[in-house]
């Protein structure tokens, strides 16, 4: 028993609270953050870093708002990209018509700006449910879409509607290695997943869930529906206009609308299912299947290249990667974190069956 | 111990004249009941009757076409089940209606969200307030916890739990919020004797150690004749008796509509 | 002459819903019949008629390029059933749904590998000329589709509600565990369905091919039909086509009247918002059936 | 000797894959060709190899970066075929130094090399097309004053690509005095009722199609259906491939688009590729009868390019391996004559262009082909972009950019 | 009593020594034996979690949807065995089971519900209307509900909805998980009636889970007793409804007879039969 519960006993309701209630998790997760933060840009090139890393942590906050929303909240959702949008471009924005305001307070404020949108969008989730609300996501995808792109003061009229962001400065630092920007990222993505992970353990979290799981009953023990709705539709959409500051900011440098469009989210709800639903760390497994998957077959075409034809070669890194899907669904259908977690469960009970 | 020996106090809970229809089916015509502070009321009657449906009207999850309710002297015709809540109604279902994919503890502490004044954003920061308010409403939680002698499932997803558990978690989800008037759709379905026997101490420890008034439906004819004040008996959605257990019991329009001869 | 005008939007709106109704069809198939949200109907579409016109030029003539396109949706359908569907019995929702998108995925990488990435016209020999009714263009081709739409509909809305197997499909959908207790076959039943909407897929793409080439973005026409779907109801057969005559006709009146005012291109978010503001008073959509929470 | 990468970044899966799989094509078919008849330039071997981007930005971005290091000398320079990479990638390209080449899309403004040293626009951009087009149509007026009074509809792709020439078409419409009107078609525009309806409404002389992918054939049917004359349409060489019109059918007769290339394998240089690759079956092309379509021949303009500049950085710079920024000298020192295009065996496949410091476009003129049901002809001689209304457009808006990006343009005269 | 033959002879139903776990690591039956004789009555009586449902469900191998196994042991029906058949295979084969929650069809009308269990059946069109009159027959309630949405039926009615669709099947066997559960008073009785009506008409044979021991004990025919998992006790229903431990905790009939629920002060401990 390598991996074990039994023998540490908690002796506060304090200490059952905490995040991570057994000692191991603890140390593996402090282990994990010193990594990132310290050995990863020691040690890996710009190629890790920015073309890996960097989506990687921002798609992780993109589904973790997803997850926020959908999976605590139960309220499905394929507008999270438009959210992205709104984030980027209100950034883009208040870095451009504010210059005083520090770098930081443009993020948050492009969250906030987000999250206004969310709510209004969230609205209906008080009467329509299920899949109709999916579809009535849909509504705030293609809406911001047309907006940001038929009115240029959003781009600050530029002939092809791209955006560009200026370079970003923290504290007079011009943040230019692609080391400088992960840190940011990194840094951002912890903080935020540390309050979603204290949110969602909370009374907050715990009426998200409610509503989830029996709207009904939520209501009969006191729980406002539409508030606690919206609530999630407004935090849901801060996480996804931060990770959509970030995307043009930290990550491409410059984008237009069409970079969040349906397909974006498509992506980041992939993640959230493959992930898990409910769970934060699911939003970090789900983002890294998605983002390094095709990479990986990707990849792993090249060591057929030559012998097989790279359109055949393309088309099956595209099966394999819907099979694969259905491969873990079939599995798991709780996702990649619940996977995670049985396996903690055999550990603890290791060498036993049972 | 006896009914009267009890301090059963001033009517809590009156309800005049209800109709409740859906579509053309009437499932209440007309009904009125009182129920005082600290008494234990049982409704019966046959599958159909409109029971739940009462209980459903009660804490505001369908709104009668006609009539009133009175609780705690404040009149009213609709209102929201969230509002009920917040004044002191809880209740459990028949077809239980936990949150499938919380834990028991957190279906627990749900029930006493409404107690809980912290904003959200300090509960994200988990910082002063908000943490000694979670450990708070934890002790009292494990209180109920205790009560229940649920200990050794806190942590367990209540999907997984068997369903006597299940009923029970869900009594607990209902006493966590400190109700006043506490209303129970057939807590004892699927259990056995004994398990019947626990979950009526539990009923009438709640009664008589917090004084909470209990509305009870309830299929099993021994329970209710031994637990309660005061049974209302429906039928079709209408009221064919009210009275104290014996006086029920002896009803002819009751034992026809409900008892039947072999009790 | 604007009220010609007028009435030309209209018809041709109306007609244009009735092809997306066409595609709304398939979802609503296997939607009341497993619950199931089928992401992957519009890579079926593309599919089934990619099939058809690869069939067409290798030189087999119309018939049996339809059958063998026919065929192969089934096959399709059985190889769905088996290797996904039946693994994932009773699990939530929107599990399901995560599967049929990683079926998209291999369906639309599927047809490119076995059928190449060329475009292809798609010849149906259906006039397309316009007549021309009272100073109206009315397009020929669209009224035949209307007609090929309606006899499916009603063909469709029969088989659910009077035939033993229709009963059973929405039984499944309510409960799958249930219906397995009672001795519904899901697999096969699953099976059906699937293959219904496979033919359903190859009539949408056949029609759908004909307007616009077979070419991958034969996919997209699925977001043509979703708030069609959602205006219906997902449940509903008749819901698929009246939606589709009123998103198909508000549509394009507003990118007409309204399109001007603001700049334009509003045809996509608007049937959505239309959709959307029409769920607000009706949840379930026009003929959906309704959500059932009793406590 | 030794080996001069250049990186492949194609798409050969989803929406976009019927372009991505002829352009692609036909570009490693040229390098296949160049190796297999000339052993390389100037000796030095030619390797490429291929990332999938599945027409996204950010897999782009990642193909950018994993393939940017490969090869003895790194990456000679990207051509995307998409514009969503070019924007992403402008900063960090001048950071890598590796020159990023865009042909026939992609930044008009990066036509200022002063300000976009990395950046090749090469031949022709979107708003110098765009002048083309309005001659074009003048000439078939009989005249540019001819244009006086006539009316224009600009349908086009609501989105920012589409929406990106509005400028320059409202320029000249003052210039010219025609009127234009304006109708977006939203994405991805498999539904064009509602504004072909309004262009019946409205009975243009002339149609631009400024369409993109599924829109291209949807207009062109519809323009049949309304009985707007398909000769009277002018689409963008985005709209003006087999692929766009096939699935139109009959109705397409007729339809005419502008051309960074034309069709046909005429040219000595496929002529050698069906030859030396084809027959021996080391062709790129899944279907060997695409050889010579429009995107086959664009992907050859792609190789021409991309091969002439190696060799004129390798004149300069000597026969090995180079850098992107050699190679990038070559970029900007390009100079195909007729004399030159003939010797590669592409004359009339691709026009004669000049680059420079000053100018990374080379002003390539452009031709004008009709489709007549079965395959596209040229219709046109080469009818050369207005740059005397572009040029100044071009420099301000790069000036902008260079205002906002704090960026110090580059001082030609002192380059050589 | 018409339990003319005895469990020993051969059974129409045998389980045999079976293990159940749920996602993977869950063990919840830890080698279960039963059987059923052709024509019997057979109860299965146990605490709350003790394992009845879950057994039920390994019979109509109804575990595969709710990501349990029976890792090991075998099922035999009629003699052949039956666990790796699909549960619509056990149901044309006569097995048929009444889920434990009722599981109407919410959106299907009373009378399409019980259609749908007629379904590998294929009856004709007049065979289904007496199939149904018999149905109405036993559950008068439900005729006067027949075209109202099973979903907002009251629970009662939900629970008759469940058995007279099981019946529509025409079963061998029945699986019943708590057929009394939310029933008001006679209307148990009736059901436990319909049972024995059943029983003894058509022969069905019946494998019932339930808690209200007294009412099972009476009209069953042999009961085994599961705990934790595990059978307990088994024998004929008198022998375990005369047993003292029996009587005490599942009965309720201490020797000094039947308490009041009031009465029970302190909580009595159960007495375990752990192995
Ligand atoms: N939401 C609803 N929509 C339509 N009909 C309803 C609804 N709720 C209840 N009914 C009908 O009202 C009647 C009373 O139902 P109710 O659930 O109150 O019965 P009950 O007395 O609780 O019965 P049981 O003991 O079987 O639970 C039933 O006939 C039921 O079908
Ligand atoms: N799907 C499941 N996943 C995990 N555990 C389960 C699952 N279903 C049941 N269990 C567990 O298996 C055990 C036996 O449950 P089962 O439902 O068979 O009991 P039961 O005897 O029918 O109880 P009851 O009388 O409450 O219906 C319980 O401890 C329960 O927690
Ligand atoms: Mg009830
Ligand atoms: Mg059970």
């Amino acid at each position: 028993m390598i991996y074990r519960e039994s023998g540490q006993f908690k002796t506060s309701y304090r200490a059952d609270q905490a995040i991570f209630p057994i000692p191991q998790d603890r140390y593996a997760l402090f282990a994990l953050l010193a990594f990132a933060f310290i050995a990863v840009p020691l040690g890996a090139n710009d190629y890790w870093l920015g073309s890996i890393l960097i989506p990687f942590l921002i798609l992780s906050l993109a589904a973790l708002g997803l997850n926020i929303l959908t999976g605590y909240c139960g309220q499905l959702s394929l507008g999270s990209a438009a959210f992205m949008a709104v984030g980027a471009y209100a950034a883009y924005n208040f870095q451009l018509r504010l210059p005083e305001l520090p770098l930081l307070l443009d993020f948050l404020l492009a969250g906030l700006v987000a999250a206004a949108v969310g709510i209004v969008f969230g609205v209906p989730s008080l009467r329509i449910k299920g899949f109709y609300l999916a579809v009535a996501t849909l509504a705030a995808q293609f809406f911001i879409e047309w907006a940001l792109t038929k009115f240029g003061w959003f781009s600050n009229h530029s002939a092809s509607g791209v955006i560009s962001p200026q370079p970003m400065t923290i504290l007079g630092y011009t943040l230019t290695t692609q080391a400088d920007k992960y840190l940011l990222v990194l840094g951002i993505v912890s903080v935020l997943a540390l309050l979603a992970k204290n949110l969602v353990r909370s009374a907050t979290g715990r009426a998200w869930m409610a509503v989830r799981d029996m709207d009904v009953a939520a209501e009969v023990i006191g729980i406002r529906i539409l508030h606690t709705k919206l609530l999630a539709f407004a935090v849901s959409s801060f996480y996804c206009g931060v990770a959509g500051a970030l995307w043009a900011f930290a990550y491409l440098g410059t984008v237009d609308a069409q970079a969040f469009d349906l397909n974006r989210s498509f992506q980041i709800l992939f993640m959230v299912i493959i992930g898990g639903v409910g769970s934060i760390l699911g939003s970090f497994l789900g983002a890294a299947f998605i983002v390094l998957l095709p990479i990986l077959l990707n990849l792993l075409g090249h060591l057929f290249g030559g012998a097989v034809r790279q359109d055949v070669l393309s088309n099956l890194e595209l099966i394999t990667f819907g099979a694969l899907i259905i491969f873990f669904l079939i599995v798991e259908p709780h996702g990649l974190a619940r996977l995670w977690q049985i396996t903690k469960e055999k550990l603890r009970l290791w060498p036993f069956p049972h | 111990m006896t009914a009267t020996s009890r301090n059963i106090g001033s009517t809590l809970l009156d309800v005049r004249n209800i109709t409740l229809r859906f579509g053309g089916v009437k499932a209440l015509t007309d009904i009125s009941l009182a129920v005082r502070e600290h008494e234990i009321c049982s409704i019966i009657g046959p599958n159909g009757a409109g029971k739940s449906s009462m209980l459903n009207v009660i804490n505001g999850v369908y709104h009668p076409q006609e009539g009133q309710i009175t609780y705690r002297g404040v009149p009213r015709r609709r209102m929201k089940a969230h509002e009920a809540a917040r004044q002191g109604i809880a209740r459990t279902f028949q077809n239980i209606a936990l949150f499938k994919g919380m834990s028991v503890l957190d279906n627990l502490m749900t029930g006493r969200n409404l107690m809980m004044k912290t904003s959200f954003i300090q509960q994200a920061l988990r910082w002063g307030a908000a943490e000694r308010e979670e450990l708070e409403h934890r002790e009292k939680v494990e209180r109920i916890i205790d009560f229940l002698e649920i200990q050794s499932v806190r942590k367990t997803p209540v999907g997984r739990l068997p369903y006597g558990l299940q009923k029970r978690v869900e009594l607990g989800r209902a006493l966590a919020a400190e109700p006043s008037l506490l209303l129970l759709d057939e807590p004892m379905a699927g259990m056995n004797l004994e398990e019947k026997e626990d979950m009526c101490r539990f009923v009438l420890d709640v009664n008589d150690e917090f004084g909470t008034t209990i509305v009870l439906i309830e299929h099993d004819m021994g329970v209710v004749m031994d637990i309660s004040d005061h049974v209302v008996v429906l039928d079709y959605g209408k009221k064919i008796g009210d009275g104290a257990p014996g006086e029920v019991r002896n009803n002819p329009e009751v034992i026809a509509a409900y008892l039947g001869t072999s009790h | 002459m604007e009220l010609i005008f007028f009435f030309e939007v209209l018809v041709g709106g109306l007609l244009a819903g009735i092809m997306y109704s066409l595609v709304a069809l398939g979802f609503v198939l296997i939607y009341k019949a497993s619950g199931v949200f089928n992401f992957a109907q519009g890579a079926m579409v593309f599919f089934a008629a990619l099939a058809f016109v690869s069939f067409q030029s290798w030189g087999w003539p119309f018939p049996l390029a339809l059958l063998a396109a026919l065929a192969t949706m089934i096959v399709v359908a059985l190889a769905t059933e088996r290797v996904v569907l039946r693994k994932l019995v009773n699990q939530p929702p929107i599990t399901l749904f995560m599967a049929t998108i990683g079926l998209t995925f291999v369906l639309e990488g599927l047809a490119q590998l076995i059928f190449g990435t060329d475009v292809h016209r798609l010849e149906l020999g259906i006039p397309d000329d316009p007549l021309e009714i009272q100073g109206m263009l009315i397009s020929t081709f669209d009224l035949i589709a209307a007609g090929v739409a309606a006899l499916l509909v009603v063909a469709l809305g029969v088989f659910f509600q009077y035939t033993r197997v229709g009963r059973a499909l929405r039984a499944v959908a309510d409960d799958h565990q249930a219906a397995l207790s009672i001795g519904i076959p899901l697999q096969h039943i699953w099976a059906i369905v699937w293959a219904v909407a496979g033919f359903v897929a190859l009539v949408a793409g056949l029609l759908w091919g004909a307007r616009l080439g077979v070419q991958f973005a034969l996919t997209l026409v699925a977001l043509k039909a979703l708030p069609v779907l959602i205006l219906g109801g997902f449940t509903s057969v008749p819901g698929a086509i009246v939606g589709g005559l009123i998103i198909g006709a508000s549509e394009k009146l507003a990118e007409v009247y309204v399109g001007p005012f603001v700049g334009g291109g509003i045809e996509n978010w608007f049937a959505y918002v239309l959709a959307l503001g029409f769920l607000l008073v009706r949840p379930e959509g026009l003929f959906g059936e309704r959500h059932i929470d009793r406590v | 000797d030794g080996e001069q990468f250049i990186p492949m970044t194609s798409y050969r899966v989803g929406p976009y894959a019927a372009g991505g799989t002829g352009v692609f094509g036909g570009f490693i078919d040229y390098i296949n060709l160049i190796n297999a008849r000339d052993g390389g330039v100037g000796g030095v071997k030619l390797t490429y190899s291929e990332c999938e981007t599945e027409y996204k930005t950010d897999r782009a971005v990642e193909c950018y970066e994993r393939l940017k290091g490969e090869g003895p000398s790194g990456a000679s320079m990207f051509n995307f075929v998409a514009t969503g990479p070019v924007y992403a990638l402008l900063e960090r390209s001048v950071t890598d130094k590796i020159p990023l080449v865009s042909i026939g899309y992609g930044r008009a403004d990066a036509a200022d090399g002063r300000v976009f040293p990395y950046v090749f626009p090469l031949m022709t951009t979107y708003w110098s097309q765009n002048t083309a087009k309005i001659r074009f149509i003048g000439s078939r007026e009989g005249g540019m004053d001819k244009l006086k009074g006539k009316k224009i509809v600009n349908l086009y792709h609501d989105s920012a690509y589409g929406k990106e020439t509005l400028p320059i078409l409202e320029a000249q419409a003052k210039k010219y005095g025609f009127s234009l009107v304006s109708i977006p078609v939203p994405a991805p525009g498999n539904e064009q009722q509602a504004q072909w309806l309004q262009i019946r409404r409205e009975r243009p002389d002339w149609v631009i199609l400024r369409g993109w992918g599924i829109m291209n054939p949807t207009a062109i049917q519809q323009a049949a259906r309304v009985g707007f004359p398909r000769d009277h349409m002018v689409g963008v060489w985005w709209a003006g491939a087999e692929e766009d019109v096939i699935p139109a059918g009959d109705a397409a007769k007729g339809y005419i688009a502008a051309g960074l290339n034309p069709a046909g394998d005429q040219f000595p240089a496929v002529q050698q590729i069906k030859e030396l690759l084809y027959k021996t079956g080391k062709g790129n092309m899944n279907d060997p009868a695409r050889v010579g379509s429009i995107y086959y021949n664009r992907g050859i303009v792609h190789g021409v390019l991309n091969v002439e500049a190696i060799k004129v950085a390798q004149d300069k710079f000597g026969h090995r391996p180079l850098s992107g920024e050699e190679v990038r000298w070559g970029l900007e020192h390009l100079n195909l004559t007729h004399e030159r295009l003939k010797e590669l065996g592409v004359d009339g496949l691709l026009p004669p262009m000049k680059t420079s410091c000053l100018d990374h476009e080379g002003q390539a003129p452009v031709i004008f082909s009709q489709w007549d049901g079965r395959k596209w002809n040229v219709i046109s001689e080469h009818v050369d972009t207005d740059q005397a209304l572009v040029r100044p457009l071009v420099e301000e808006s790069a000036a902008k950019y260079a205002a906002e990006k704090g960026i110090k343009p580059r001082d030609c005269s002192q380059e050589m | 009593m018409s339990a003319t033959e005895s469990p020993a002879s051969t059974p129409l139903l045998a389980v045999n020594n079976i293990e159940v776990i749920y996602d993977h690591v869950i063990l919840v039956l830890k080698g279960v034996s039963l059987a059923v004789p052709e024509g019997g009555i057979v109860a299965l009586l146990g605490a709350n979690g003790a394992g009845k449902t879950t057994t039920l469900k390994a019979v109509s191998n109804l575990l595969g949807a709710e990501r349990g196994d029976v890792t090991k042991g075998a099922i035999h029906f009629r003699g052949e065995r039956v666990d790796q058949l699909t549960p619509a295979e056990l149901v044309r084969r006569g097995v048929v089971q009444v889920m434990e929650g009722r599981h109407c069809f919410a959106h299907l009308s009373i009378e399409e519900n019980l259609l749908t269990g007629a379904y590998t059946q294929a009856l004709s069109r007049s065979e289904l209307r007496d199939a149904l009159e018999r149905v109405y027959h036993y559950f008068p309630r439900l005729k006067e509900r027949r075209a109202s949405q099973a979903g907002y039926t009251s629970g009662g009615e939900q629970q008759m909805c469940a058995i007279g669709r099981a019946i529509m099947a025409r079963p061998a066997m029945i699986l019943l998980d708590e057929p009394s559960m939310g029933l008001a008073p006679q209307i148990v009785e009736q059901i436990f009636e319909i049972v024995k009506d059943l029983n003894v008409r058509e022969r069905i044979s019946f494998l019932l889970a339930e808690q209200n021991t007294m009412v099972a004990l009476r009209y069953a025919d042999f009961g085994y007793i599961l705990e934790n998992g595990r059978v307990v006790m088994e024998g004929s229903a008198q022998a375990l409804g005369s047993n003292e431990d029996v009587k005490e905790f599942y009965l309720g009939l201490a020797s000094e007879g039947r308490k009041s629920f009031r009465d029970a002060r302190s909580y009595r401990r159960r007495k375990r039969w752990l192995a």
